[in-house]
C-alpha cells in the first residue's frame, strides 16, 4: 500500500487533496470538505459522508450541482456526529439541510444522532436513505439493503435541485425519488486490501469471482467459477432487473470498484449495453468510470436508475465537482 | 461500593485490553465485516483514556458518560454509537452518586444494554454484541466472575449463528461459522470489568 | 480480469466507450477515436495513440482542447500505420496535423511510416516525441526515454494552442517546449495483468516495490522493501529534480497506475507536495488521478512540468474530453 | 529452384509455428518487455495467412512484399515494423521473377535483414532479433538448415546479453539472463524455412 500508517491514511489523503483542489475547503483536523462558497444564499445544502475507501465518492462530488459538504470516516467506517453536525452548521444557509445516507447501521446510526443535534442547533435537517444494492435483501433478517451506486444519482439529482433553489421539502422529495428508482448490483473478482488489516479482506482464488459483492470488502452472496465480461453484465444486469422494471429510459452507471483497468470497464459496459438492449431497456445516459469504490477492489457493479423528464433534466444540469464535471 | 476510580480502571484495563486484542478483533471482522472493529476500538479507547486523564471526572456516572460521549465522538460506523449508547445510557442511569453498589451498577448497566437493543434493533441470537451483553448482564447479579464467563460463552456461541443485523447480514448463510467481531470485544470489556474488581 | 476473450478486449472497450460517449465519434472496426466536429476548418489537429492498457490516455483525451483524434494499439502495442492515416485524413482540416508520439521503439517506427504515408495523401505532419522518464538514461545503451505522464501535459498545452487557431509550426514548438520541460518517475507497488498473459507481468512480493518503472508492466531499475509513501514521494521528486531544474513553477501530476486506490494516491500527493515545497519548489498546478496507468498496476508516477506564463495559460484554457474537462 | 508457392509454404509453416509457439514467446517477452510479442506475431501471421490465400500474389517476391505489408498493418509494436520491412524488403529485392535460386534469395534477405538493421538502429550482440538474423543469413550460404542452427544459437546466446534496443534496454542489467522474445521468434521464422525447403 502506498500509505504512511494505517492510522493517518485519512489525514493524509485530506491535505494532498487539499493541495490538489484548492476550489474546495478542506478542513482535514475536523474532517469536512466543503464547497468553497457555502453557506450559498437561499439554497438548500446536501451533506453526505462515509467511510473512507470509495473514493472519488464523497468528497470528489463537492462543489456547485452536487453536494455542499462531505464528511469521510475512518476507511469503511462511518463519519462521527461531530463531523456532520460540523459540515450542517458551515454550509446551512437557514434553507435547511439534506443529509444523503448509504444504508449501512453505522452510517445511519451516526446520521441520527447528528441530525438530533444539528436540530438543536437550529438547523432544519432532512434525511435520505440510499439502499439500492439488490444483492441484499430487505428483510427482517438482514440490516436492510445497501446503498451503493445508486448514492451518485441521488446526490447528483438531488444537488442540481438545490441548486436551483429549490426548497427543502422538494429537495428530499426528489432524492427519495431517485433512490427508490435506483437498484444496483455488484461483482468482486479480487478482494481488497484495508490499510488496518494489510492482507486482502477474503481469499478469491484467480479463476472464481464473487457476486452480490458490497463495497466494503465484504464477500458477496455466491462464489462462482470465472464468467466472461458478457455473462458478467447479464448476471447483473438481471439482478437489477428482477427488482426494478423500467418503463421509463434509464440512466446506467457502469462504476469500476478500484483496481479494474478503464479498459475492461469500458468493455464491460458495451455488454451491459447489449444486455439493455436484449431487455428491452431504453437507455438515457450512460457514466462509466471508478465512482464508488471499494479501495483495491477488482470488480464492477452496475446500477441503474429510472428517470422522467424532470429527473433527466436535473441529471443533465450543470455539476462542478473534482469527479464529476459538466456544463460548467 | 464502587467509586469513581474504580470505573477509571475499568475503563483503562479495557483500553489496554482492546490494544492487544486490536488485530485479532479486525481479523474477526473480516470474513464477515469490513475488517476495522479493532481499530474502530482502538482508536475509541485510546481517546477515552486521554480524556479520562485530561478531564478527571468525579462520580461513576460522570466517568461513565464521558467515555460513551467520546467513544461517539471517535469510533464512527456501528460499533461507535452503540457502544457510546451503552456506557452513556449507563453513565446516566447511575446519577450524580459518588459510589454506588454492585446491585446499582447491574441495574443501570441494564439499563445500558437495553438501550443499545432499543438503538440496534438486535435481540439476542441475532449474533452482535448484544450475544455477549445480554447474558453478562443478567450474571451480573452473580458476580463479576460470572458476567465474564457469562459473556465469554455468548461471544463464543455466535459462531454458529447466522447474522440478522450489521454488515455480517448481508453475507446470509455464508455468515454462519465465524465469531461476530462486536461480541468478542464486549466479552473483553466485560472481562476487564472482573480484572479491576479482581476477581 | 473482466473480459470475454482476450483477442477482443480494445474492440469490446471501444464498442463500450462508443456507448458511453456520445460526443465522440468511435470507429470500432478502424479503431480510430475522433472528436465528433473534425475536421475544424482553420485548426491544427493533434492525433496521438499508443498501445492500450493506458486509459483514459489516449482515447480518453480527445475533444475539444485536446486531441482531435486517438489510435489505440492492442494491449501495450503500439498501433499500426494505417489507423494513424485513417485518423488524420479524418481530422485535417488542411492546416496540418501534429503526431504525439510517446518514445517506444513501436510506436515510433509505426507513426514514421504514418507520417510517410499520411504526406504521401498530402497531409503535413509534424511530430513530437515524449520522453520524460528519468528512470531510464537516454544513452546509446538504451532505446532513449520513455513516454508517460507528461504526454498528458503536451496533449493538453498543445491541444489548446490548436484550438486557438495557431498554425502547426507554432504548435509543434509548443509540443517540443512541453515535451522538454516534463519529467517523470514511476513506482509500483504490484505488477500489472495482460489479457494476453493472463497472469502478472513481473513477480513482485507483498512488501516489496519496483523503482523506475515504466508503463508496460515491465519491472524497474530498482527492487528495494517496502517505502512509505513519505519516502516514495522523496524517492521520485528527488529522481526528477536531478534531470528538471526548475526556475518557474511547475505543474504536478501525481497519476495514479490504475490499481492504486484515490484515497492512497491522494495521500501520495500530499508527501509529494511537501518534499516539493521542501526542495523550494513552487507549484502552479497540480492533478492527481489515474490518467496514465499500466492496466491493474500497483504504483504511481510524479511527473513536473515547468511553466511559463504563455503555457501555464494554455494549461488553464478550456478543455471537454472524458478525462479532463475544464472551463466547458 | 524457388518459386512462389514455396514462399506460400514458407509462410503458412511460419504461421503455425508461430501459433503454437505464441504463449511461450509471450512468455520470454514477460521478464524484460510487456507480455505481448507471441499475440502479436500470431496476429500477424494469422492476417498474413488469410491475404495469402485471398489474394494469392503469384511470384516469389509479391508473396513476401504481401505478408511484409500485412505484418506492418496488422501487429503494430516493434516486431511489426520490422518484421515487415524483412519481408517487403526481401521480397522487392526479388524483383518478379516468377522463380528465384538459393542464391538470389540468400542475397535478398541480406537486404531485408540490412533494412530491419537500418531502421532499428540495432547491431549484433544488441539483443534484439538482428542476433538471430544476421548469422542466419551468413550461413543460408551453405544451408536451410545450417541457417537454421545459426539462427538458433544467435537466439540463444541472446540470454547473457545486456539489451541495448527496444523495451528489454530499459532495465539494463537486469535484462541479462533472459532471452530475447524477438530473436526467438526469429529462429522460429528460420526453422520454418528449413522445414519447408525439407531440410
Ligand atoms: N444493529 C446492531 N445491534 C447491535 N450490534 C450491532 C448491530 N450492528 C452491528 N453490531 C455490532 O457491531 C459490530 C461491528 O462493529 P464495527 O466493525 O466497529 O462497525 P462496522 O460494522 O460499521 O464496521 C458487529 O460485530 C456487531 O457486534
Ligand atoms: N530497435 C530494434 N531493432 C531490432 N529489433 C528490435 C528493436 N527493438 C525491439 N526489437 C525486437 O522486437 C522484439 C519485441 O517485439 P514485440 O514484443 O512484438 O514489440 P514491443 O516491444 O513493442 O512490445 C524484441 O524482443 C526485439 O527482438
Ligand atoms: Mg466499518
Ligand atoms: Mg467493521
Ligand atoms: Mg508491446
Ligand atoms: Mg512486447
Amino acid at each position: 500500500m502506498l500509505i504512511n500508517v494505517p492510522e493517518t491514511v485519512v489525514a493524509d489523503a485530506l491535505r494532498g487533496m487539499a493541495a490538489a483542489h484548492p476550489e474546495l475547503t478542506v478542513d482535514v483536523e475536523n474532517r469536512v470538505i466543503i464547497r468553497r462558497d457555502a453557506p450559498v444564499p437561499g439554497k438548500v445544502a446536501l451533506v453526505s459522508g462515509g467511510g473512507s475507501g470509495h473514493e472519488p465518492l464523497h468528497g470528489g462530488f463537492v462543489g456547485p450541482g452536487m453536494l455542499a459538504a462531505a464528511c469521510p470516516g475512518e476507511v469503511f467506517t462511518s463519519p462521527v456526529p461531530d463531523q456532520m453536525v460540523r459540515a450542517a452548521a458551515a454550509v446551512d444557509s437557514g434553507a435547511g439541510v439534506l443529509f444523503v445516507v448509504k444504508n449501512y447501521t453505522g452510517d445511519v446510526l451516526n446520521f441520527d444522532m447528528a441530525a438530533e443535534l444539528a436540530e438543536d442547533e437550529g438547523i432544519q435537517v432532512a434525511k435520505v436513505l440510499v439502499e439500492d444494492d439488490v444483492a441484499v435483501t430487505d428483510s427482517l433478517y438482514t440490516a436492510g439493503r445497501r446503498g451503493t451506486g445508486g448514492t451518485l444519482f441521488v446526490e447528483k439529482i438531488a444537488g442540481a435541485a438545490a441548486e436551483e433553489g429549490q426548497p427543502l421539502e422538494r429537495v428530499e422529495a426528489i432524492a427519495r425519488q431517485v433512490a427508490g428508482a435506483s437498484r444496483s448490483f455488484g461483482v468482486a473478482l479480487g478482494a481488497c486490501t484495508t490499510p488496518a488489516k494489510g492482507s486482502p479482506t477474503f481469499d478469491l482464488p484467480a479463476g472464481e469471482l464473487e457476486l452480490g459483492v458490497g463495497i466494503h470488502g465484504e464477500p458477496g452472496r455466491e462464489r462462482r467459477p470465472m464468467m466472461t465480461s458478457g455473462e458478467i453484465a447479464e448476471a447483473a444486469v438481471d439482478a437489477v432487473l428482477t427488482d426494478l422494471e423500467p418503463r421509463n429510459p434509464v440512466l446506467v452507471l457502469v462504476n469500476g470498484m478500484g483496481a479494474t483497468p478503464l479498459l475492461e470497464l469500458y468493455g464491460f459496459n458495451g455488454e451491459v449495453q447489449r444486455v439493455l438492449a436484449e431487455r428491452g431497456v431504453a437507455v438515457a445516459r450512460v457514466l462509466v468510470g471508478n465512482y464508488v469504490t471499494s479501495l483495491d477492489m477488482a470488480g464492477a457493479s452496475v446500477t441503474l436508475c429510472q428517470v422522467d423528464e424532470e429527473l433527466l433534466r436535473l441529471w443533465d444540469a450543470p455539476v462542478r465537482t473534482p469527479a464529476l464535471r459538466w456544463g460548467m | 461500593m464502587l467509586d469513581a476510580d474504580f470505573f477509571r480502571r475499568w475503563m483503562t484495563a479495557a483500553a489496554a485490553s482492546v490494544d492487544r486484542a486490536a488485530d485479532r478483533l479486525t481479523e474477526l471482522d473480516s470474513p464477515i465485516g469490513d475488517a476495522d472493529h479493532g481499530s474502530n476500538l482502538r482508536r475509541g479507547f485510546t481517546a477515552v483514556r486521554a480524556a479520562l486523564e485530561e478531564e478527571s471526572p468525579d462520580t461513576p456516572g460522570a466517568v461513565l458518560t464521558l467515555a460513551g460521549r467520546r467513544l461517539v465522538s471517535t469510533v464512527g460506523g456501528a460499533s461507535g454509537p452503540l457502544y457510546g449508547m451503552l456506557l452513556r445510557r449507563t453513565g446516566k442511569a447511575l446519577g450524580d452518586a459518588a459510589e454506588v453498589s454492585e446491585e446499582q451498577f447491574a441495574g443501570a448497566l441494564r439499563v445500558g444494554v437495553d438501550a443499545v437493543r432499543a438503538l440496534g434493533g438486535a435481540a439476542p441470537g441475532d449474533k452482535t454484541m448484544i450475544d455477549a451483553l445480554a447474558p453478562a448482564v443478567d450474571a451480573l447479579g452473580d458476580s463479576f466472575a460470572a458476567a465474564r464467563s457469562a459473556a465469554l460463552a455468548g461471544a463464543e456461541a455466535t459462531t454458529p449463528l447466522r447474522a440478522r443485523k450489521g454488515r455480517a447480514s448481508y453475507l446470509g448463510e455464508r455468515s454462519v461459522g465465524h465469531q461476530d467481531p462486536g461480541a468478542a470485544s464486549a466479552a473483553l470489556l466485560v472481562a476487564a470489568l472482573a480484572e479491576v474488581a479482581g476477581e
